[in-house]
């Protein structure tokens, strides 16, 4: 007896996340005939997978009504930090992945707290996290590159399952069904979404909304840990100018995938639809050519488009039913 | 006019729930609460009429730790309890539904009545993983039993106002609720709600209360056992069903 | 953080202005610098940049502190003239390193001739393709840096040309500059992909490029021995330590080699020969090259030469 | 007949701006004795003209309640373009700078005219226009920096008064003179607080919202154009990647100056002092031969130290007056 | 209960200043109004009573174009004219003080009162410059025409909530005002503000208008010289001063 309505509903929403992916894979796979092969998908997949971890961080902060500008920071400085520890012994070694996860929870709880503890608005605590973590990241390596790491801290990057399957791929696949799961299927989805929507409702209904969004902050630092794992193994090595402005790419990538600023929306299939998209005008630009300068282009257009087009639709419905009630029951 | 102020402890054939003693509270325009004291006995249902523009609201505020009080002590079945915040209120089963009170539009009705609650309150069998069937099933059976025409499946801004009401305090009886209390809804909402007698049946047979604070005599009048007048930040005065007047209520509140 | 205050102060102090240590070439640039300032007990300033901003900032409050001459890496060999004008004003000369200053006149410049390596790497190339293909034919790609770095472009515009006039039958396919090296193993691994078997060899105009192509193949499963024939060929420039490494391992299969070390040496050695003689002999001076290759890698020729990794290396444990 | 509260009020207020770029002085100069000298202090003002236009422009869309993330990207388009006009031919020389301007304000339109027409947060239109212009500009030049400018273009950016008073110098004081004087003074500036601070309630006085928060951004791009111009008279050359990253700089200048997220609140005085205690630690970080990535923690920490002082004192007053009214009359 | 709906469409003795005529629109809920009409003459003081909870605020809403219409028209000094948006209908002179309305309280009085308007309403002397002292004086001098006590330099929050309605009112004649809808701000605020006789005097002198909008029937009855009653979106009758019962507006009410 599932409502006909919300399936409706569902499917117009999916339609417009597809689409931007859809139309670029079409337009490419005319243009390029290397495109479609085996090889070039798979090239793809590898390449957004630490943008894709990256952005399943931002979307849960996002979803719960907050930012995140120091994604990028965090993800370079666990990286960097977990990297050295991992090259000074064997030990070290085996410790650096659990560390760097341990380090980026951490992270992620000190920016929680600080937002909820003080009431500063995320973007200015996460604008000053930014700063600190990169600036400690190149402070403590003295900006140079950590290389040399030892097999172990790379297996999760560049590793591939009997030789075929890449493990960062199974890393990403599990990361996001699990996350897609808990999202829409556990009471703690439930709960997040409620605090971005009604912040205020959500109190009034006894949810533990400072603690549900703190819990976002270190969801999304372990995550950005794990970004930072996946990238130093693919590379071979961990830069602390790593994933410079990802924060940006992470958020336009959640944005097109359907998250609103104002908390309450997104799902990670939408975030992952919109970081395929960015990967795909990558891909494109490297199979035709194309300077990296027309993609950031393309980019900031499709962001704009996905917007207007969402919020004409929004207001279009609004005029329907725009009443007095409309800003009393809300 | 001398207000009435006989308050007693506790009538006989009904066990005190809930106390509030000596409470005190302060605004930026001026005193909210001042010294006000009332009791609630099981399975009543107790009106507090307050005149509009008292800030009558307070005192659901403060039952449910949205304001602190500068003095005062609360007693929840005899035994002084600490002002609590929002979630420990409705863990001790005290529910508060005011004009702010909403549910979630963009979640179903089952799902806004068994999921968002206070995590201690979750069903069991929904702590982790949401089954919708299940809570759709739950939230059918209770709709049923409660007397309530609603389609769990439906979101709450396809209903009117006087039906989200309803189904906010139908909620509160899901968590188990000794005490709702129905703040300045307005007259005609407090009617859309008070008309489910299933709804009000069901809460006295599980020996729950109800606080109804308005400022329509007549609504009060009707459906309380007990009648409370509030002004100035206290209760000036206090009537049983069989005392009531319209004018002797009108006196007491102005 | 770094200012040396040498045993025996000559009572000289000299700027030194480099980018940020992002990579091993960078260091040895510093440290033959600093190393060369240390013997001669010269007091040195030495900032370091990420961006083109803060350059121009050091520039400027190093000049406020006075000093006697300035040895600068121009993070941009377009946008330095300004602060170099700035220091020709208050008589301080200048020394540029490894990248050249545009639009400006500097007292020396100290590098490899950038030309001479494009034009040798593109000799080299060409003669790595004759061995695989048996005649000056195939298709290579071609990564550089960003054009902010005058090396990398006039490496490449030497590369183009010779290729141009002298190869017609090598075909570029693809030329792509980079800024970072996290965005090449994108890029390699997309070329791997695209133009599979057709594409003989990579020029990498600078040896930060060739380290992460090597990832990248590696990671494909594509890095053969040289020999192999489905081996990628491979030319580096600058002999980074893992490209030595590799051509050591026989992966890569050359690299225009120019040494780093003595380039940060002889820019310090300049400045101070100009400081005790008022004069240099020329503005342009320039520091040999070499190609090596997996044949002559262990040559007393190569031993001679120096490899710059090698040394600085050595250098680094030592200080530990 | 003035307020003696008020007075109070303002000089809390401004000593606790007054106080990070001072201490941060009185610790450089005993640090090195180069801080004190003219040549030095002189090299600072220079140094911070650019970012303290940017940031001017920021602190206006700032205090009118929004975001703007395009700032480093508008500077760098408008000055690439210009200059690019510039070197073209003599008469392009003299056309640069008004080309500029006006290609700033143009920019600047599009940007207010995008939020406000379709209702979209302006964080993401200016997301949105941060990589489209940045891409422009490095898709023009081919990402090569525009050389050799004539002498008329450079003029503001490069040229002293007598041969002593920077140029660029005076700019900066008129602007920001004639922007407190605006903002303090004149009915424009009570509009832009005003909106910033309660924009519902200036709809309901009757205050154009939406064309006061348009022109805000006009103003703005104006004011990037400037900084852009300076910039690149002072390098002598016009660089796509110029500024890059300056949209934090110059937004954490204004928020150590005082402005708030939310809007309503910040002056230009602030603000300066902000740039001012950035470009301190710049300095200082070359003076005493510090790594610039000390200079990036230290700026993270004195933004959220400035924060956490100032919501530390708000959350106190609120206690002192928390009741029902407080979130009823607002 | 047959309502009583005699619309008259002007008197003898005072001028037409606005019309409504014919107009309906739409919520969520059903119907806000459904053809509703009425008229306003110059130095009067008009009550429209409604129940609560009965959409009342529509009316002013509409008529500053908060809202806009689906049906009817609206005439000003018999004028047809678009239904405009708030700045517009204070630049026509229709003022709207609700209980969304509020001064800005990080600007003292005089900077509220005489700045905060629609560009073309802004004293001459303070287009551009703002003359603080001027401004102040000007304000001080209004204040004492109207009789209301309040310092130009103070801020808002310093004074009550019924006080700080007083300042809007007094805000709307500065401005000129032909028409002021004071629209359900609660019985005890428009209470206070009604109390400043001098304030009403200033505005029967200028030839201007108020609409009081409000549930509260006494309060309407001592101040109104006409009063509407409003039900289920339409004026479901009209009384004059000499007509006004209690019982009959009742009536007409429910
Ligand atoms: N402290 C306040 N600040 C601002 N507005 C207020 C305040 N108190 C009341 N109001 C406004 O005054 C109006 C009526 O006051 P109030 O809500 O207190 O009466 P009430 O208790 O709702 O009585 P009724 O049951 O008749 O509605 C409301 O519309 C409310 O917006
Ligand atoms: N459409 C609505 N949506 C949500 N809440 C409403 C709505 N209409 C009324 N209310 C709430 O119901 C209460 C009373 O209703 P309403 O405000 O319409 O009465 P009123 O017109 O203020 O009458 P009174 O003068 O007695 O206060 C208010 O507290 C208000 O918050
Ligand atoms: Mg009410
Ligand atoms: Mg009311």
């Amino acid at each position: 007896m599932v409502n006909r309505k919300e399936i409706r509903r569902k499917s117009r929403r999916y339609s417009c996340l597809v689409l931007p992916p859809l139309v670029i894979a079409l337009i490419l796979s005319f243009m390029s005939e290397y495109f479609l092969t085996p090889v070039n998908l798979g090239n793809l997949l590898l390449q957004m997978t630490s943008t894709a971890i990256a952005a399943m961080g931002i979307t849960f902060i996002m979803i719960a009504g907050e930012y995140d500008l120091s994604c990028a920071a965090v993800l370079a400085f666990t990286a960097v930090l977990s990297a050295s520890l991992a090259v000074r012994s064997p030990f070290g070694a085996v410790l650096g992945i659990p560390f760097a996860l341990a380090l980026g929870a951490g992270i992620g709880f000190l920016n929680g707290w600080l937002i909820s503890k003080f009431s500063i608005p995320s973007l200015v605590v996460t604008l000053a996290a930014m700063k600190i973590w990169r600036g400690v990241a190149l402070w403590l390596t003295g900006g140079r590159t950590v290389s040399g790491l030892p097999e172990v801290y790379c297996f999760p990057g560049c590793a591939r399952l009997f030789g075929v399957v890449p493990v960062s791929l199974i890393i990403l696949a599990v990361l996001y069904i699990a996350g897609q799961l808990m999202l829409s299927r556990t009471r703690y989805g439930y709960e997040i979404y409620a605090v971005g929507r009604d912040a205020e409702a959500a109190t009034l209904s006894g949810l533990g909304v400072k603690k549900i969004r703190r819990n976002v902050y270190i969801v999304g630092g372990i995550l950005y840990a794990i970004a930072g794992l996946l990238m130093a193994g693919r590379v071979g090595a961990a830069l602390p100018a790593a994933a410079d402005s990802m924060e940006f790419t992470a958020m336009s990538a959640a944005i097109i995938g359907g998250c609103a600023l104002g908390g309450g929306r997104g799902s990670l299939v939408g975030t992952f639809l919109g970081v395929l998209t960015m990967s795909l005008l990558d891909n494109g630009a490297d199979l035709l050519q194309l300077s990296y300068y027309w993609i950031s282009i393309v980019q900031g257009v499709i962001i704009l488009a996905a917007l207007v087009i969402k919020t004409q639709g929004v207001q279009k419905r609004q005029k329907q039913t725009e009443s007095l009630h409309s800003d009393r029951v809300k | 006019m001398p207000a009435k102020t006989y308050i007693e402890t506790s009538s006989e054939k009904m066990k005190e729930i809930l106390r509030m003693f000596g409470i005190s509270c302060r605004g930026t325009g001026g005193m909210l609460l001042d010294r006000l004291s009332f009791t609630l006995g099981s399975g009543e249902i107790l009106g507090i009429l307050g005149s509009p523009s008292e800030e009558r609201r307070a005192i659901g505020r403060v039952l449910t730790g949205q304001i602190q009080p500068e003095d005062g002590t609360l007693y929840i079945h005899e035994q002084p309890e600490a002002f609590p915040d929002v979630r420990t209120a409705q863990e001790k089963r005290i529910f508060h539904i005011s004009p702010d009170s909403r549910l979630m539009n963009h979640m179903d009705l089952a799902e806004n009545l068994c999921l968002i609650r206070p995590s201690s309150l979750v069903p069991h069998s929904e702590r982790v993983w949401v089954k919708r069937k299940n809570i759709h099933l739950l939230c059918e059976e209770y709709l049923e039993e409660c007397g309530v025409e609603a389609d769990p499946y439906a979101y709450p801004d396809e209903y009117s106002r006087g039906e989200q009401y309803t189904f906010l305090v139908m909620k509160a009886m899901m968590c188990g609720a000794e005490t709702v209390v129905l703040d300045s809804i307005g007259q005609p909402f407090l009617h859309a709600v008070m008309e489910h007698r299933d709804l009000i049946e069901h809460m006295r047979k599980a020996e729950g209360a109800m606080i109804l604070i308005d400022s329509h005599i007549e609504e009060l009048m009707y459906r309380c056992d007990r009648i409370y007048t509030f002004r100035e930040g206290r209760m000036s005065g206090s009537l049983f069903r069989d005392e009531y007047s319209r004018s002797l209520l009108m006196e007491m509140m102005l | 953080r770094r200012q040396k205050d040498t045993e025996e102060v000559s009572g000289i102090t000299i700027g030194l202005l480099v980018s940020t240590p992002s990579n091993d070439f960078m260091r040895a640039l510093q440290d033959g610098a600093e190393a060369a300032a240390r013997e001669h007990g010269a007091q040195l300033y030495v900032e370091t940049a990420y961006n083109l901003e803060i350059q121009l900032s050091q520039v400027r409050s190093v000049l406020a502190r006075g000093v006697d001459a300035l040895v600068i890496w121009p993070y941009d060999g377009d946008a330095v003239a300004s602060v170099i004008e700035e220091a020709n004003e208050q008589n301080v000369p200048v020394f540029t390193f490894d990248v050249k200053a545009k639009g400006c006149d500097v007292t020396g410049q100290i590098s490899t001739d950038n030309h001479m390596i494009g034009e040798t790497a593109a000799h080299t190339m060409a003669g790595f393709l004759y061995q695989k293909n048996g005649a000056y034919q195939g298709k290579i790609a071609l990564l550089s840096g960003p054009f902010r770095m005058t090396s990398h472009q006039d490496r490449v515009e030497a590369f183009m040309q010779v290729m141009e006039t002298e190869y017609p039958e090598i075909q570029i396919l693809v030329q792509k500059r980079m800024e970072g090296s996290e965005k090449v193993i994108d890029v390699v691994s997309t070329w791997a992909g695209m133009y599979g078997g057709q594409l003989d060899g990579i020029y990498c105009a600078s040896d930060y490029l060739t380290a992460s192509v090597l990832t990248a193949l590696r990671q494909k499963n594509q890095l053969f021995p040289v020999g192999d024939p489905d081996h990628l060929i491979l030319l580096g420039t600058d002999a980074f330590p893992a490209v030595v490494e590799a051509i050591r391992e026989n992966l890569v299969d050359g690299v225009v080699a120019q040494n780093a070390v003595q380039i940060g040496r002889e820019a310090m050695e300049a400045a101070w020969e100009y400081l005790e003689e008022g004069q240099l002999p020329e503005k342009q001076r320039y520091i040999p090259l070499m190609v090596i290759t997996t044949e002559n890698i262990d040559s007393e020729e190569v031993k001679e030469f120096g490899i710059w990794s090698d040394e600085y290396r050595k250098e680094a444990k030592d200080g530990e």
